[in-house]
């Protein structure tokens, strides 16, 4: 059968700056109803444009199809399988996005006297309340943006917290597994990053701890589970090694998707901890956010939570509770962004919680386990496992690491290569090369909502890559062959970058 | 329980087997005996979808929105209308679920969307570059003192005008605690910066200025005169607009900036009591390397054909880790793929039309409430899209006589500015008629002169407060 | 004005040029003078989209919908909940736009939508053949008498059962002036078809017997017993169903129906006010080539691939004319794909849970109901999800009152029934919680005490009526 | 490049049904909150159901996934050019959707008290209105549900028009051109069909109409602009023919979209119409609907309308006009379905009337003429004027109808050959093999919202599938190649017939 180039690639990628033509137009306007003056006559003429920017002119239809067919050029959930390490790419509820799209929430103004917001105040307060529960730390705030900026949020809430006390520590500690974030976060608050070593259990290395420890350490960054998906079993100790010379102890919740209603980082001794409500709470992520990252603090770290507060205060003169903003709080950290964060992920957060309740985030939790360490001895059979054997030997939680490095070695293909050709199997690669101390590494996380026909499929899949690798390299090096387009070349785009459409 | 997994109990029964434990418990030895929580979490039962949504129903029902209340409200979000293309693409699966674009292959969709992105607001601030957006207005204020701190070279000063956005200043001062550097303000005079104090507070030790214009107070900076100052110190002229300004006011780009960054609410995304939006950042050329946040470039793939992918990863926290040039990992696209939708919908036409509308319709609500007995214009400045006034009764009173009346009639300047303690911001978008401007005259005129009565009276009654 | 025209004037004249004509209107040459309409229409100007928008919207909030107030409301179009991914998935594009699938190699998604359609219904019905839907349910009763007409030689003459929906009997009556047949109708005994009767009125010229089950009134009928007249005398038997029962109630197919059909609306589709929703059709294998509609098969590609097209093509009115089985054209797809989605979310045992929730719910209202002062069962007969009660008051007043405290009661089957004044049908979802029906009965209770008082004054002040 | 299997036809088609397994689940329910007596002592046991039907059994995350990736084996409007003749495949504005989502539209109860309905019923009564004047006939109805519905609504209002008169005619009159559903809906009503031919400017055979009609006829039926896309000139002279034997002339409105705001069947002498919402008023297709069918009628057939008509009143003691159901109609012809009609697609069409307007419309139906003659100009040029010859050499209105005669004789392929190798350059083909009297026909309608460059490139596709075929006809023989599954055996799918997934 002859065939044609796929659909796909014959269509070549232009933007819809390319598809303006002068004098089209999508939307229209109101008329003005009120006297039109020259804008000269209102604004002084020095402070006006005088050309407008060159906005595309496209006709609506063309619209539509321009960002229709742009969106096919995507892989995403709804499509198939995701393992995207460390990302939680677990089922986004349609539910969510209806209860979040209700004008009472979407159309909300956030200056809204709060007297006339209290449904929404209300809602953010027992999404607070829940999340201090599932992480077992009494106070909560969701104004975080993202991960990223919890963990600022936390070492501003550590430096506050000493400054407090007097003290002005230097030092921030994490394991060499950690996320780019926490470094990139160490320093923007102002402190020096020191990496602990990572045993041969893949938890942390306790004597490189104990050596590094000392009363400069104003907090230690963890993820627990960590980024190779195992259960650091020494965290108790850690714990008061930490807080005997006086340091914060610092939760990176990416991975709480392992251990809602299981273990909760309050009881391991986290004084601090961020919530990434795109990853364990289901907000979508959107092709890189929104998301949300609210964060659960110890008591004596509440006095600096970042202002404003939602709080629920007892009516004066016998009318019931009502919900308000606290503004007053003079040890606080003050705003990291404005408004009452990112509600709308709030709305998508508090439904779910409320759709799986208490047993349905076990359950959640439990599957997630049960799935990563199902796939994990999955791909422990055949080629897999001889080629790509697991970083860790043990039980991981929600996720674990394979390494790659056998395969390179062998069959000279590296774990690039892999990932790629997984792209003509219909798959989402998982997260590769990291973390960085596990060589050629591939991180996977299948999350609880695939099915175990999923989990088999994708293990046949790297079996077939394997074997394909085994009759030569070639086959993965060019890979992809069947996606809208093929490898790109990503050093060209830095070395001499275009980063907008020349007009 | 709402449940969305798969696994049946034979699923589980062969799951395990193949694991080679007994139960899922086992799974779960890694953690300590004492450290597993061991009951059920304190939490409701899950609930169906049906009852799900009646509960959040009845939540949203206790909100004025902007369709229960017409909305004059403003200080940085907007109640601009959403078109409905906007959402009809970006609830698009492929759009609303994948993760940040790290396999270029299979995510030309969201890449080539933030292309697009970059060039529309390289367009709107007439800037060479912009990066593929920021969590939100306010932090991207922050972030830009950290750009600015990076290109200082030891520079650990900003001067910043108390135009800007209450927000952005308290935001970027929790910030400076963790860059180590010092704040000054400068004040207004008839509504817009005062030039001469902010020449005298910029020295050689200033990294940045930052400038917003329309200022919170609504009024037009004249950014290029101020910016000299930033100028002959050798510090980064950093200035925030309102993106819905820049179809008809002189774009930052032309009048000397550095950086133009803002509030993207306003294009294509709805109020969301405040969130999510997305912050949009552009710079001048030698800034690219320094930029914060993702940057999509364009290349071509193994074929030729042309393509895009996140260019300057090197720039980032999962590459550069400590020394990165900013944290920020999961940002904003989607948010910005519908500011993208807004802008290519009003196109180039549309989008200077809109804001003639606005600029028109603001002057003639300015004037028609400034002629309403006890209203005054706290400023002469040029204004845009909003507006402040003085009123002659207590504002809180004022504003809650204008609300049982179905109106939202703006903002009290009290909040943020003692100074201003009678005074009241008002915003005007595309959907506020001319009905309604001339209703708000009416409503805020009534209830001024209520209020000028029964101040005694009515505070009394106000005090503790409650719902 | 709105427009979603792309022709700039220079693409207007690059076209005319390339036609060969000066202007647009010469194109319009060959419509006669005197028939060029010559001036605009009498219609608005167009308007923006934030503009129609709003006046929409405005219209929308005069209406009393099922958010605005409780609605007990049935008589064939029920308030269940639609699930968010029904939606989601029917808004896509690819289901939404397309027209009907002429070209199979590009419209599977639409074809193998319909494929599952029909095998959910023929589960639903025990019929073995379904079609892919047709618009609506009393329009599918007038369709199956076309069916019983053609398939049966000469016949015609329907029996009817009185509790058959009041609208498909008024179609049906409809159609038959174009069918030459005549109708003869069935009484109800005990709110069931009177058995005897319908035995008595059926004949050698009957071409179908027609039965509803659970019917207008809400009783489930014994249609196995009530269909033997038809068998006897070789009429086909049509049974109108309510689907959302039918994962409690005895198919039709076990019990002896040669049809089902019935309207869809329970399944997947909102309210609407009436429509759009669809209509199902299931019948016997002998039935197959007879039936109206579309019907989606399966088949093959040149490489062997399983694919899906319009089979039996031949029975319709593009390919036969004026021999069709029918002359339906564009149906309701969308509408069947929702009901599909609909069904595979509820899922085996989730479309049997909620039969079962419905039927318990109702007993209880039932009974709370009739406990109450001046309500007593019109009848009972078993019921599944509605049931018939006799008001000791007159019922619009009473549902007058109700409607003031926020709930729609039920309906007044006096609209229908001449026999039954003092009638009220109530409806019972999985939307209404015990809450609602305990206060429905005080509502009713209440209302029906006020009334019995002032009868004469009340009515008077009705009459003319207006809103 | 090693090429793979095009991904889309590396996957199989599979129902949900077959990706059923015990178990598991979707959807939960509320609580029964009442007690739970077993079924049986509630309903009779011979009037249970013993067994469930056996509906898939699926978790929500597979079922989302299973009709977005479905949804993607569908061609759509939103993704390209749609020129299928007859169907007017015009955008669907996204605006409809929304203000037909509102709940005041989507959650109301058909049968709700009229008082409580006055939005609904005065937007049904602004439709009827506008519809009446776009028409040029005072009555509508919008009771039909779709153009079909409409055509026996008008025959049966024929019949009891004539009926009213004591006339019993039987025969209804429609040019061989007419679309299947008008012949079908001329036996449904009880009434024979008599072909009229066709002149050689398409128009209809003028002779023939003379010889056939006689005062049995009832009704003459046309389409005008006809399915040639051809607006027949002697529509006066055909009017008053009919009209001088007292027969009805009906109006297929399916081309509606070639003459809004520039002609009007009422003026042209028509009684009754049907208007096609989802043709011209840009309801979506859904794949085969929904759509709506209201029939605009003359003053002598008004009395035999549906029942119930939407109508204003005016308010007694001095309240304003209000809107009503008026059930009280004597002579009509009664229902036609159930409540008031497709609801939700007069929202949808009245909100595209109002965003157009007068002058909106208007330009549509220039802009969509316009793009038809430009397009078989395009096509008149090259290989495409050679082997694919206008049926009738005129300007068209909104269409126009090609013969493939002589590419099926010189290039050995046919109109469908042309059609499936269309599928393969990403277009959906025309209407094929309708009108029956054009040999060989590709029936072209581009409608208004197309750009000139789409237009172009669909000419230029037909022009290098000629060229392929110039060099063989195998390629287009064997095409399409590159869709989701090829060429199926519809043979097959009707010899023996599989309608169900076998369980
Ligand atoms: C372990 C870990 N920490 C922190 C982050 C940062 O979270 P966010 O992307 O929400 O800023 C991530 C997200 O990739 C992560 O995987
Ligand atoms: C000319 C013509 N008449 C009638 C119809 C039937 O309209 P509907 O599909 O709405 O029943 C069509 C639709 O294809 C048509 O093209």
């Amino acid at each position: 059968m002859p065939v044609d180039e796929i659909p796909m690639q014959r269509e070549r990628a232009q933007t819809i700056f390319e598809k303006s033509k002068i004098g089209r137009r999508a939307g229209i306007l109101p008329a003005a109803e009120v006297p039109e003056p020259p804008l000269e006559e209102l604004i002084p003429a020095r402070l006006l444009r005088a050309e407008p920017p060159r906005l595309p002119e496209v006709a609506e239809p063309e619209i539509v199809r321009h960002y229709n067919r742009l969106s096919r050029r995507n892989f995403d959930l709804d499509s198939g399988f995701y393992p995207l390490g460390s990302c939680t790419m677990k089922h986004n509820p349609r539910l969510n996005e209806r209860v979040a799209a209700l004008p009472g929430h979407a159309r909300l103004h956030p200056a809204q006297d709060p007297r006339r917001a209290q449904g929404a105040l209300e809602l953010i307060w027992l999404l607070q309340e829940s999340l201090a529960e599932i992480c077992g730390l009494p106070h909560v705030s969701l104004q975080p943006s993202a991960g990223s900026h919890g963990e600022l949020a936390g070492l501003l809430l550590t430096r506050a917290f000493h400054a407090d006390r007097g003290e002005a520590r230097t030092k921030v500690l994490a394991p060499d597994t950690s996320h780019g974030t926490n470094p990139a976060s160490v320093t923007m608050a102002g402190y020096e990053i020191v990496k602990v070593a990572t045993d041969e259990r893949g938890g942390v290395e306790m004597d490189d701890l104990r050596a590094k420890v000392d009363d400069e350490v104003a907090c230690l960054m963890l993820t627990n589970p960590n980024t190779l998906g195992l259960f650091d079993e020494n965290i108790a100790e850690i714990a008061s090694l930490i807080h005997a010379v006086g340091g914060t102890l610092y939760y990176d919740g990416a991975n709480l998707n392992a251990v809602m209603g299981q273990s909760r980082p309050g009881d391991m001794g986290f004084d601090i901890v961020h919530v990434n409500l795109h990853k364990s709470f289901s907000q979508p992520h959107g092709g890189g956010g929104p998301g949300a990252g609210p964060i659960a603090v110890s008591e004596r770290i509440e006095p600096f939570l970042p202002r404003p507060q939602v709080v629920r205060r007892e009516g004066g003169n016998g009318s019931g509770p009502y919900f308000d903003l606290d503004h007053e709080r003079p040890r606080s950290i003050g705003r990291l962004r404005g408004f009452q964060g990112n509600f709308g992920v709030f709305v998508r957060s508090y439904a779910y919680i409320l759709s799986l309740g208490a047993d349905g985030l076990a359950e959640a939790s439990e599957t997630a386990v049960l799935n990563a360490n199902y796939l994990k001895a999955r791909l422990a059979e055949g080629r897999a496992g001889k080629y790509l054997p697991v970083a860790f030997e043990r039980h991981c939680m929600h996720e674990f690491v394979l390494s790659g490095k056998p395969m390179k070695r062998q069959l000279g293909i590296a774990t690039l290569d892999l990932a790629k050709r997984l792209l003509d199997f219909g798959f989402h690669p998982p997260t590769v090369y990291f973390p960085l101390l596990v060589e050629e590494a591939l991180m996977i996380e299948p999350t609880e909502t695939e099915t175990k026909e999923s989990l088999d499929a994708f293990a046949d899949a790297v079996e077939q890559i394997l074997a394909e690798a085994e009759a030569g390299p070639e086959k993965a090096k060019e890979a992809p062959y069947t996606t809208p387009v093929r490898r790109l070349d990503e050093v060209k785009a830095t070395r001499r970058p275009v980063v907008r459409q020349p007009l | 329980m709402s449940r969305y997994t798969s696994a049946t109990p034979a699923d589980r029964a062969e799951m395990l087997a193949a694991i080679g434990v007994g139960s899922t418990d086992d799974l779960f030895d890694q953690i300590p005996e004492p450290l597993r929580l061991g009951r059920p979490l304190a939490l409701p039962a899950g609930i169906s979808e049906a009852e799900v949504y009646e509960r959040l129903a009845e939540l949203a029902a206790r909100n004025a929105d902007a369709d229960a209340q017409v909305c004059f409200l403003g200080a940085g979000m907007y109640d601009h209308y959403v078109p409905a293309i906007v959402d009809a693409i970006t609830q698009r699966s492929e759009f609303l679920t994948p993760y940040t674009p790290y396999q270029p292959e299979i995510s030309q969709g969201g890449l080539q969307a933030m292309f697009e992105f970059q060039t529309a607001i390289s367009e709107l601030t007439a800037l060479p570059v912009s990066n593929a957006g920021l969590y939100e207005g306010p932090s991207s204020v922050a972030s830009a003192a950290y750009l600015a701190l990076g290109a200082g070279k030891g520079r650990r000063r900003f001067v910043v005008s108390r135009g800007l956005h209450p927000h952005s200043r308290e935001t970027l001062a929790t910030y400076c605690e963790g860059y180590d550097a010092a704040i000054a303000e400068v004040g207004l005079e008839d509504g817009v910066t005062d030039a001469a104090a902010l020449a005298a507070a910029v020295d050689g030790e200033t990294a940045a200025v930052f400038l917003q214009s329309p200022n919170f107070l609504g009024a037009i900076e004249d950014v290029e005169a101020l910016g000299a100052a930033a100028k002959q110190h050798g510090a980064l002229l950093v200035v925030a607009v309102d993106p819905m300004t820049l179809g008809v006011l002189r774009p930052p780009g032309e009048c000397g900036a550095d950086i133009a960054l803002g509030e993207g609410q306003p294009l294509g995304n709805r109020l969301d009591f405040g969130g999510p939006s997305f912050g949009f950042f552009a710079g001048s050329e030698e800034l690219l390397r320094k930029m914060p946040g993702r940057i999509a470039g364009e290349t071509d793939d193994v074929d030729g054909r042309r393509g895009f992918v996140l260019a300057l990863q090197t720039r980032e926290q999962h590459i550069r880790r400590e020394k990165a040039t900013h944290n920020i990992c999961t940002a904003q696209a989607l948010n910005a793929l519908a500011a993208t939708i807004h802008l290519a919908w009003l196109g180039r036409e549309g989008f200077r039309e809109l804001g003639e509308l606005l600029v028109r319709r603001t002057a003639y609500a300015r004037e028609r409430l400034a002629a309403t007995p006890g209203v005054e214009l706290l400023h002469e400045a040029p204004v845009a899209r909003e507006f402040a006034l003085r009123l002659a009764a207590p504002v809180d009173q004022v504003l809650e006589r204008c609300a049982e009346r179905g109106i939202a009639a703006g903002y009290p300047l009290g909040r943020e500015y003692s100074e201003y303690e009678d005074g009241l911001l008002v915003a005007i978008t595309e959907r506020r008629s001319r009905q309604q401007i001339d209703d708000l005259a009416e409503a805020l005129g009534a209830a001024i002169e209520a209020e000028s009565g029964e101040l005694v009276a009515n505070s009394a009654t106000k005090s503790p407060g409650g719902p």
